[in-house]
């Protein structure tokens, strides 16, 4: 099995979301975080004294799936997510050796379904 | 005796009025999202600050032709009996004007422009408001004097459900029509989608202090402690319970329309409160509540009228049965104390509304020719806090 | 001259009272859970206004044998002198009786139900409450009369440590009980748990909120600005920071006890405020707020009464001590005021005591027993706010 | 007629300033990081509470020369016709008194200690502040006699631009110097450093309260209802507008600047506002505004003092510009009442800034000396909170 | 050494907690996530507009520890877990190359003891 | 590719960042964690009633990256966030097996750049 983490913009986690959903991926986590890269902070004022904003709100979505699944999955964040600005974010896909179901006590391709 | 008795009477009253302008401010800042609580609170601060301006140098002397600009010692405020009465009348009578901009900004939020939303402010309190006031509260132009001669008694508005709420959630129908609903308000097939409240402890706080202020503003009405009156005060507490039970019943217990349902009932007992019975009060709240719930429905869903904070069906809505229901219950038939016309109540609504509904339309497409009333979408997206003030409302936050 | 000055003067302190119910909304937003935040806000708002209508409908005339049913100009309002005082007086002691519901919702909150709490109210609004209140505030039952015959002196509460607040928080002994702890309160031996508080600021708001309007509670008890004491002021003051100091010693700095304190020696005031010297209402507020600490705990830790504001010891305990210490401090021996009789104070005292437990178990077990008191487990553990109200109290938070 | 008018109208005014004090904390727990913010709540409240028993067992004798330790009946409370007076007028006075701590608190928080700070606030209000308040408002010492007689009148200060804000405001630089500025606020070269604000809305809302409660401060400075001016309303009208709108433009349009910029103009229009032209009023409140943006950068970037809420320069700052300009536009020249003299006025005002600078080094360093007046680094890097009292502003965050 | 992540629900996180330190398992860290599966976000009403909430509060709870150690764990979070609701969670088991302790440099099997 | 995490105390993340900035790294991620470990929490005190926080706010840090530059990142970390005090935190290292752009669908190291 592979985990697959997004890091997309927030405003576009409800059209990921329902992309998903069309394909049939019904399980994700999501997490808010922040992120630094091309895409820069931006400069605030308070009380005449400017700070930057180094890290911009991102959300980060993980999703544990089969290994035949990554590709379409990959290729649905791309479209639901993209924006074509910068910022728009990247997919990381990792290894998962070993998935549980704790309600069940199931294992791996059981687990996920 | 001297007038010190009613200068505190009127200074209590526009302190309280004037807290009543924090609570428009928090319950804006409640309702509209979190990347848009510190331009509310900003906004409803210098739209006061604003209305202060127009309103003495302008609006006061449209309204009742006095103005201040005389040496103190002219302004009959030092070694006459007065105590400089006519001055805190002015302060008094300010917190009301000012108050138009306050509603219209519970419609307009979250992605009106700063200054031009000023500009509009300006010409409101400065003309639009101030001429029907005058016309109503100074007799100015006979049209009083008319419809006591037509119909047997003036235009009865004793608080302001129409002079100050009706106008102000008219005026506003226009503003929210013109500025266009918020980006994601409604779907590709114009169905509504539900933009959340940030937070709705701001909300209910921004609902007490409206009600608390409440009082002031509908017994201070009096204008002189002698004229107080009891009647005035129950009536607004029991229209004002009528207004929250009946929301939170045809509301389903939503915090948003219970709170508001409250404000609703004080909207629409301003006109009649010194002349209707206390149930006849309770009648005229339980009505502006359930008005409410159903109303905001409807400017939302059938008129899709991005109107955020619900301030057509709350001022316009409730004051305008305000102005009408006065024409009720005001009657010694259903226990009024009568000396009050069903059809002058009428006239008298339906000419502020009118005014109002023009008067929006004119000034915010005006405004909007001349200068954009409108964020950028990049700002709106954003958010105006970090648009139009360059800081986000828990700056701690975006830096840990 | 008419007696407009009495209804300005009743109005401000009927709003004031008005302003100590948000006080208590924020008290008790800030103490429960996150998820329970909505709920109290609500439920404190429509308490308020079913008090209303419970009093006026009934309670009122319990108390008092007072009525508005008749139309407007059988009410004295216009065209005599009174200015309507008898209704704006309605509104101020309404203010009073609906501080019964705010003072329960304080321990019943996280896990009550919304309309058997609802019926609660009510029952205690119209009946219980009047039933002592005229008892002791218009002499009803001839219950002063034996008292003043037998020891020289009528029961002295003048603005209510005995007739609202010990009612108040004594009767929540019984709901309290009758309700149960929270799921997750006590351990499986017995022993206590922490749940912890959602928003100290919320907390301090409504604690501040209350100090100040509590200023209105007492002082305006007078009735009429002719009989306004300095005194009730100046003594409210000292026990107020008699009672937050003796608080923040002996509760070791904690937030919630210092804010709470305060509170603890305005409750305990109310009685002897216009007969005690000020050092003895220094006094009486520091015995309160030590007294609150440790009555906190024991009512927490030892009674197991989930209590979750400590409602019980803040009001019931400092109101019980308020009666008794009005007997002692009033006296001229301890530089008050006299004419005011120790065992009148304690018999007094016990009584309300005793009709508010006896009545707080009663009606409790009585809604209980007819509607269920208490939400479903899955209900409490969701939490209010979406059991009962559909959102949470940041909407905005959970879908972004 | 009997004096339970005055009392009413005390009453209202001291509950009024009370409740300035719930803005304070509001102001400050807003403008800290939430780690300080319980501590910025309890650190003002504690603080009224020692001020009340400093200013009623020595403070107030210092000033007035009045005393309470007399029994009840000699209080002049009881049938005689002063209902009590001195008492609420004494509550009032404190009000005023308890606002020194309050003040400096918010150039001192985050990082003072908590019992130094006490003995701090306890000095100060037993001594200091009541030494010139005596001389100015109670003519202590001939200074105000030797005034009138050189320079044709006394030094005029309505209701406390000197005696009240500046001298909190210059006694808050002292404090801030001896304490030293927060770690991280300056940089390896003696850069500035963002520390930013936890939560603008809590900022609002104390600034909105102040607001509201400063028309206490400032009308019922009259001290009876019959000298009651409706000038002094609508001066302190004006120049809150001035404060607020100037501060708005010249601090770009953000939300601290903005809200402290309308308590600016309050600030500084204090000592004039009895006698100065709404116009004048104005112009007062556009300098205070301004100045306060400009200083507050000038504090902060080149005098390197870490005043957090910077009340240096809103109370400090605007408070000497009140004293001046009262003697500029309090001339009948510039349409004022005239009966004032600017040299008075200068000489008034450097005298109350002479006695706050000098008792601001001389209390805290004192105070360092002996116990110490700044948290360990430890304690302010986790926090005043959890350091001070063992508990963080949001509990049930921490452990869910 | 291994990774193991474990998306549980909040209220169960003390019990979890406590039976791990039991286990001699120390060291974890935990996050407030949001999660999307079989058990479906609940519907609210705000101001008489229905709208669904999609993911519902979960706490991500992250332990790295030896090869040997996951299946003890695995087993323990499954018991501490369950509460046999759709919705318990998952556990995914991952591997990890390599570990540093900060404060001292020390690597691997010293950095997690 | 590989993945670094670090988890370190939230007041130094501002030097880590000006660290890994000066090495060149410019794409990382953020997020609030609670860690438990060697460093206790702490005891608080309500109304009288004590309770443990037993998990002390951490700052996650997540970095994507060359194999190549593991080796300095886990270096400049370690300095830029050592206090020398226990809970400085922990480093872990993973592997990653894709990384994709989601604006331009670039894949790896083209997408790290
Ligand atoms: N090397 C990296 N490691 C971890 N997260 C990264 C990395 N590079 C980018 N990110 C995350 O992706 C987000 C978007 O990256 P950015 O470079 O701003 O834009 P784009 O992906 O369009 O090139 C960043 O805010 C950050 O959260
Ligand atoms: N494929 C997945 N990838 C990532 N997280 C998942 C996945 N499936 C489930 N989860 C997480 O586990 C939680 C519980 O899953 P759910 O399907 O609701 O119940 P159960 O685990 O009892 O079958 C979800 O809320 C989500 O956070
Ligand atoms: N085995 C582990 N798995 C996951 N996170 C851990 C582990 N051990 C430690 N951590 C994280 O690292 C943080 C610091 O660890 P700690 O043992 O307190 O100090 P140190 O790293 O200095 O030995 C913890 O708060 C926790 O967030």
């Amino acid at each position: 099995m592979k985990k697959i983490t997004a890091i997309i913009k927030p405003f576009k986690l409800d059209d990921v979301k329902d992309a998903l959903l069309d394909l049939g991926i019904n399980g994700m986590t999501i997490c808010e975080v922040r992120g630094h890269g091309r895409q820069k902070g931006h400069i605030e004022l308070y009380r005449g004294a400017e700070y930057t904003v180094d890290f911009v709100p991102k959300t980060e979505l993980s999703i544990v799936l089969e290994n035949d699944q990554v590709e379409a999955v990959v290729d649905v964040i791309i479209n639901a997510a993209r924006s074509n600005k910068v910022g728009d974010g990247k997919i990381f896909v990792q290894d998962i050796e070993r998935v549980v179901r704790i309600r069940t006590g199931e294992e791996d391709t059981d687990a996920l379904n | 005796m001297n007038q010190g008795i009613d200068v505190f009477f009127l200074t209590m009253g526009a302190a309280m009025v004037l807290a009543m302008h924090a609570g428009f401010a928090f319950l804006e800042a409640g309702t509209v999202r979190k990347k848009n609580q510190v331009n509310a609170l900003v906004r409803v601060l210098t739209d006061f600050g604003f209305s202060t301006l127009a309103y003495f140098f302008i609006g006061f002397y449209v309204a009742y032709g006095i103005h201040f600009f005389m040496p103190v010692d002219q302004l009959l405020v030092l070694g006459d009996n007065s105590n400089g009465y006519e001055l805190v009348h002015f302060f008094f009578l300010l917190t009301f004007a000012a108050a138009i901009p306050a509603i219209i900004s519970g419609g307009v939020t979250e992605r009106i422009s700063f200054w031009p939303n000023v500009v509009a402010t300006v010409l409101l309190v400065a003309l639009i408001y101030p001429l029907f006031e005058g016309m109503i509260w100074n007799a100015n132009f006979g049209f009083q004097t008319w419809l006591e001669g037509s119909f047997g008694a003036a235009f009865h508005d004793f608080a302001g459900s129409v002079v100050v709420h009706a106008m102000g959630g008219l005026l506003a129908l226009g503003a929210v029509y013109v500025l266009g609903a918020r980006k994601g308000r409604y779907g590709k097939n114009g169905q509504i989608k539900a933009i959340l409240p940030s937070n709705i402890p701001y909300l209910a706080l921004g609902s007490w202090v409206l009600c608390v202020g409440w009082f002031g503003f509908n017994v201070m009405s009096a204008a002189t402690a002698e004229a107080a009156s009891g009647l005035v005060a129950i009536n607004s507490l029991m229209a004002m319970v009528g207004g929250l039970l009946a929301a939170l019943v045809f509301g389903k217990n939503d915090p948003g329309f219970v709170h508001n349902g409250a404000l609703a009932g004080l909207v629409a007992i301003c006109a009649g409160s010194d002349i209707v019975h206390p149930m006849g009060a309770l009648a005229i709240g339980i009505v502006a509540g359930a008005g409410f719930v159903i109303g905001f429905q409807f400017v939302q869903k059938k008129m899709k009228l991005d109107d955020v904070l619900g301030v057509i069906p709350l001022h316009g809505g409730a004051g305008v049965w305000g102005g009408i229901s006065a024409g009720i219950f005001g009657q010694a038939a259903f226990g009024g104390a009568g000396g009050v016309s069903f059809i002058s109540q009428c006239i008298g609504t339906a000419t502020g509304a009118l005014i109002a509904l023009a008067g929006g339309f004119i000034v915010y497409t005006l405004v909007d020719r001349m200068m954009g009333l409108r964020l950028s979408e990049e700002q709106e997206y954003d958010g105006a806090d970090i648009s139009v003030h360059h800081i986000s409302a828990y700056p701690e936050d975006d830096v840990t």
